[in-house]
């Protein structure tokens, strides 16, 4: 695990009310001794309960029919099989497990795509610890199935009515409960996003998926991968994927959701897409500087897409730096590409993958499927993060499946025989 | 303005806090104004940001009111040129509407604090932005002669504290307990012990979060606090005032007695005070 | 592997009609060549795949709430992490690349939870076979989220509206499909039921479960546990986790769905359980004899459970062999007990179980719980094979619990807030 | 009675299937009574079983119709007692339910066999019954002068035609194509094959799955079979009339004309044959 970064660049730092400083001090100790100096040994238990708990390692497997569709080796790193279906739980339970090590006694986190919530959820129910989740009432209604699990594992749910009740709106929320509660309650943040040292913290727990990358490649193939995508929200996932490779010679994509479109209503604060990394502005939102959706003025813009898990206005500031730095590149996968890309891994590998994945097979597609545009050449091999699986989403696929006219879809009237 | 931030807290203060445009502009205008004729000390004027995250319920509400009227940066100045009040003002916001205003080609910051020097704001005070951030603010404050505030919470203290104190101008915004603003009916042991953290430090400390009542203001001054900050319990009011289809005066008239009774409140507060000794 | 075994005991035996003895003689000597002779490297294949695609070795994770309740040592095979969410999709993996060996061109299945026509679904699709399954229409109800999967994954479900529409409906309709296509066809059994050599091929394909928790066992505590238990529906989890430790001394428990009541509904036709090993007698369906719920006439009585995988009339005749021998102990635990067993999983270690796995969990509790009948005494080591994750059972857990008082159940209101 | 199953195939020979009891038992007795009157030659008469996994969705749907009105083993030989026909009966069941019947601490198989002959069935016939299983139902069958009929799929032969063709008695069921019942109108390739396949095998051969009409009947017999077995065509038509609440006497008299129809075509088809050579 590396130093614990504060800044990136420009980017990062601790753009948080004062009441949390201390919180937030306290913390940026206990990483350093717990992550960093793997002091009482906080590392070795980690790394036992991802595996006994969490299960892993994931394993990085071919995809048979997607590399004869593009012509070169993909393989899939294969978080979606983690506990809970997704990356979100290498994060949650490095989190939940430093609270236990710091004597905290309650867990909150905020949700968007219900991934975040569910696997905090879990962690906090296998460390028993009590654990309260705050999500938008617009993603409530978007992801009923990860409520109830949420629920299932003793986990208060509570709903955020503010704005548009998306995943920015249950940051501030779980910000201010921290606020008052900052002295028992540890706050789980779900991606790479916040004041530091969450951005770094965070990156760490899930770099092992990066580790995980670099030596089952050469296990599998004998070198490195010629390229590296991942979907791109705040960019866990993302920077997890690529965070042991950045000094090697792998393109990283960062795929972002392109939503129904990249053009901006700032009359309305909305903007159709969450694309931070690839038309955001330098700005400061939930404790960091970063590239951000924002109007003229600094308002923050609310996001769009039809994966909850991307809908977010920020992006992670280290991804951010990494952008600028041309170290990363960015690309943004609209909505009906997401989808086509959703049914195609589903039927042609039998990975069913959640819509934020879809975006990273979707950026697949657009440059090297048969009406490609070519923009990217992709290398000889190239690995895909399966960030998680869609089970969460069937409403969502059927319901954006049917608004639209996709060649590869299955019928939908017979899913209701 | 001829009355400065250094002077207000001669006597214990009243600071009011008001987001701009809250629900309208012209409305806005009467209240805060309204304040001043109350005996506001030093008015705290919300510049409203889309995520403020130090806010509770009460307040937030209030900025989406006011963004939904229209509210922006730069009419948040015009909003301050059209206010007739002899009180100081004090700009809160958040840090994101600082660093985004003016041109793109300049200095990002620099044209936020001329503008709000220029329409005579004296001082800026910024919840999330720490000490440790602020040295580009606090540059340009400087620069242009505003007081930069900061906030110290209960949980501040230590070399912390220490090094805000070295930077602090005008007053601290000595946070009366944990969580965010919002009108509560106690208060807090975390309030003295704050004030106890401070003393020694040579700069007016006015107490916020959740003072609502004169007989608040009385104890929060009693127990050693330079003035007190009321938001929630003012924005209460305008809420009310907003739900109800309450005439502008009507509500303006409460706004001003809760005035008169919190600055009342506060200069009692100053006689139950126990004597320094040799005084 | 072992050998390829038609009968077991009296049970067993190839009960099927003429027309499918050719196919099911082909399908022996592809089962020995492949299966057991490693032919064209087909174990090899299949190793690679059900590790690449499938996540294998799962972990065996020490259940640390659970230890302190039961005080003993409580560990839990995890095979809710396999791809897709149980452990079916070891056999149907095996099966769907059997049939590629054999050159057949098309996968039929039934299902009854839906688990087995996910598995198989994914696994056609990995191997890109077209694919049909076949299901009750009131499974289908039941397990709505998992007939989207499998529509998802391109196949074609086809509702079987015969009988009460559960999974000894499905079987016999997939027979018939079979008997008309068996030229091109394979058909993957979901259990360890049917005629030679399916549960000898299936059990098999699964007995990789009891092979990791063999060596995980000895690495994790040094010596073999002292009992495994699995739920047993047909038995393939159960077998799967049994099969490598006949010869040793361990403890086996078989625990069935319990239903509302073990008593039987003669006149209706009707049993409010489906625990054929605890009660059922010597008969002959879908292709063997074994121990099945039947009337005094020799008519296949409905069963019933809570949970859509155990609601079987019949059981795999190896286990009901290994019931007779005193091999192998049956329990039955009834539709109250298997969910509080399952809101006791979900909330304390952080694990939503299958429904039916809930019911090797409520074992525990019945005889060990602190209301626990003592009727078994724990060993100092427990395995628990989790079978399966409960995602595919949320709504069923929610009527269900709304049903009844139970008093672990996190309150049901707040699921719809 | 009089005829044997041995004698039955003397001239090409018309064998129906029915459910027995479907849809109850008074209306089953007059549709099989109708059939023997129209010519059957022998009759194949369902015992139902719950799991009928070679029977298509006609055939199953009669055995449900016959489990519903309160069908059981036991009222299946009451059903053939009461039978009016000089026809002989051939049973066609599940293994399941000979297995289970009787008192519990016979011999299993032995009591149905016994309780069949006594009623004066003289073959059985056992879809899930493969020979492999068949050694006990054998004995049994030998033992009380049963005949045992197995069936011959497209896709039996070499070795296990071998072994099944020494076991048979009676006849052979040839199945005229893959699948399950079901009335179909074409001829199935599969059926020469099957029976070319058979040439040598000195046992009467009688063809079934799919036949529905006379001219399906004439050309199998032409195509070398010794006897058509006709269900599907025969059970729609007491579906139909059970559907429609038909007069159970009108809707025996169809299946005593679509009976007649079969038979003659039988009878019709023999004239096709190509005569062997020298006779
Ligand atoms: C499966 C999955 N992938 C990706 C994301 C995006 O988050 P991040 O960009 O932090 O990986 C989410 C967020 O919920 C998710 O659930
Ligand atoms: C999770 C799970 N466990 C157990 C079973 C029961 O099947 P078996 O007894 O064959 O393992 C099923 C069947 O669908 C299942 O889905």
């Amino acid at each position: 695990m590396s130093q614990p970064d504060t800044k990136f660049g420009e980017y990062g730092g601790q753009y948080v009310p004062e009441a949390l400083m201390p919180a937030i001090e306290e913390l940026t100790d206990a990483y350093e001794r717990y992550v960093l100096g793997n002091e009482d040994g906080f590392v070795d238990e980690f790394e036992a309960r991802i595996e006994d708990f969490g299960g892993r390692p994931t394993p990085l497997q071919r995809a048979d029919q997607l590399s004869a569709r593009y012509g070169v080796e993909i393989y899939l790193k294969r978080e979606d099989l983690l506990h809970g279906g997704a990356h979100k739980l290498n994060n949650a339970l490095g989190q939940v497990l430093l609270a236990k090590y710091m004597g905290k006694e309650r867990i909150i986190a905020e949700t968007g795509a219900g991934q975040h919530g569910t696997a905090t959820a879990m962690a906090a129910a296998h460390l028993d610890m009590p654990c309260e989740i705050y999500m938008g009432r617009r993603d409530i209604n978007r992801q009923r199935p990860n409520v109830f699990r949420m629920r299932l594992n003793g986990a208060e749910v509570t709903p955020v009515d503010v704005g548009r009740g998306t995943l920015k709106e249950a940051i501030s929320e779980t910000m201010r409960d921290w606020a008052s509660t900052v002295e028992t309650t540890h706050y789980v943040i779900g991606s790479i996003v916040g004041p530091a040292p969450f951005p770094a913290m965070v990156r760490d727990f899930h770099s092992v998926i990066s580790e995980e990358i670099r030596e089952q490649s050469i296990e599998k193939f004998g070198e490195l991968p010629g390229a590296v995508v991942a979907c791109a929200g705040g960019g866990s996932n993302t920077m997890g994927a690529f965070a042991d490779l950045l000094e090697e010679d792998v393109s990283l994509y960062a795929v972002e959701a392109g939503g129904s479109s990249l053009s901006v209503d700032e009359e309305a604060g909305v903007a159709p897409h969450s694309a931070s990394l690839s038309t955001g502005e330098e700005g400061v939102l939930h404790g960091a500087r970063t590239k951000l959706l924002q109007d003229s003025h600094g308002q923050i813009m609310e996001s769009h897409s039809v994966s909850s898990g991307l809908d977010y206005s920020g992006v992670g500031p280290e991804l951010a730096h990494l952008v600028d730095e041309g170290r990363v590149t960015p690309a943004a996968v609209d909505d009906d590409a997401a989808l086509e890309a959703f049914h195609r891994l589903s039927q042609e590998e039998g990975i069913i993958p959640a819509l934020e994945t879809a975006h990273a097979f979707g950026f697949l597609e657009t440059v090297a499927g048969p009406d490609g545009d070519g923009s990217v050449e992709l290398p000889e091999t190239v690995v895909v993060n399966v960030s998680g699986r869609g089970d969460k989403d069937l409403e969502a696929v059927i319901e954006e499946t049917d608004k639209r006219e996709l060649e590869n879809a299955p019928r939908m009237e017979v899913f209701d025989p | 303005m001829t009355v400065t931030l250094a002077d207000a807290f001669d006597e214990p203060a009243f600071v009011p806090y008001l987001a701009a445009g809250d629900p309208d502009f012209e409305s806005s205008l009467s209240y805060v104004e309204a304040l001043a004729a109350g005996g506001a000390d030093v008015i705290e004027l919300g510049l409203p940001f889309s995520e403020p995250i130090a806010e509770g319920p009460t307040i937030q509400q209030a900025i989406v009111r006011s963004l939904e009227s229209g509210m922006t940066p730069e009419r948040y100045f015009e909003f301050v040129e059209a206010l007739e009040v002899d009180v100081p003002l004090v700009c809160m916001t958040y840090y994101n509407l600082i660093y985004q205003f003016g041109p793109e080609d300049t200095d990002p910051v620099r044209p936020f604090v001329e503008r709000a020097a220029e329409v005579g704001i004296e001082g800026v005070v910024v919840p999330d932005l720490p000490a440790e951030e602020a040295d580009r603010l606090g540059g340009y404050c400087d620069e242009y002669g505003l007081d930069l505030i900061f906030i110290v919470a209960p949980t501040t203290a230590g070399d912390r504290l220490d090094r805000m104190m070295e930077r602090v101008s005008g007053y601290v915004y000595v946070q009366a307990r944990l969580g965010v603003t919002g009108a509560r009916s106690d208060l807090s042991d975390q309030t003295e012990e704050t004030l106890a953290r401070l003393e020694g430090h040579d700069v007016p400390k006015a107490v916020g979060f959740g003072i609502s009542t004169g007989e608040h203001a009385e104890a929060v001054v009693a127990a050693g606090a330079d003035g007190v900050i009321v938001g929630s319990a003012l924005v209460d009011i305008v809420a009310e005032g907003h739900e109800t289809g309450e005439e502008t005066e009507r509500t303006a008239g409460k706004l001003r007695s809760l005035a008169a009774e919190l600055k009342a409140g506060a200069l009692a507060g100053k006689e139950r005070r126990p004597r320094p000794e040799g005084t």
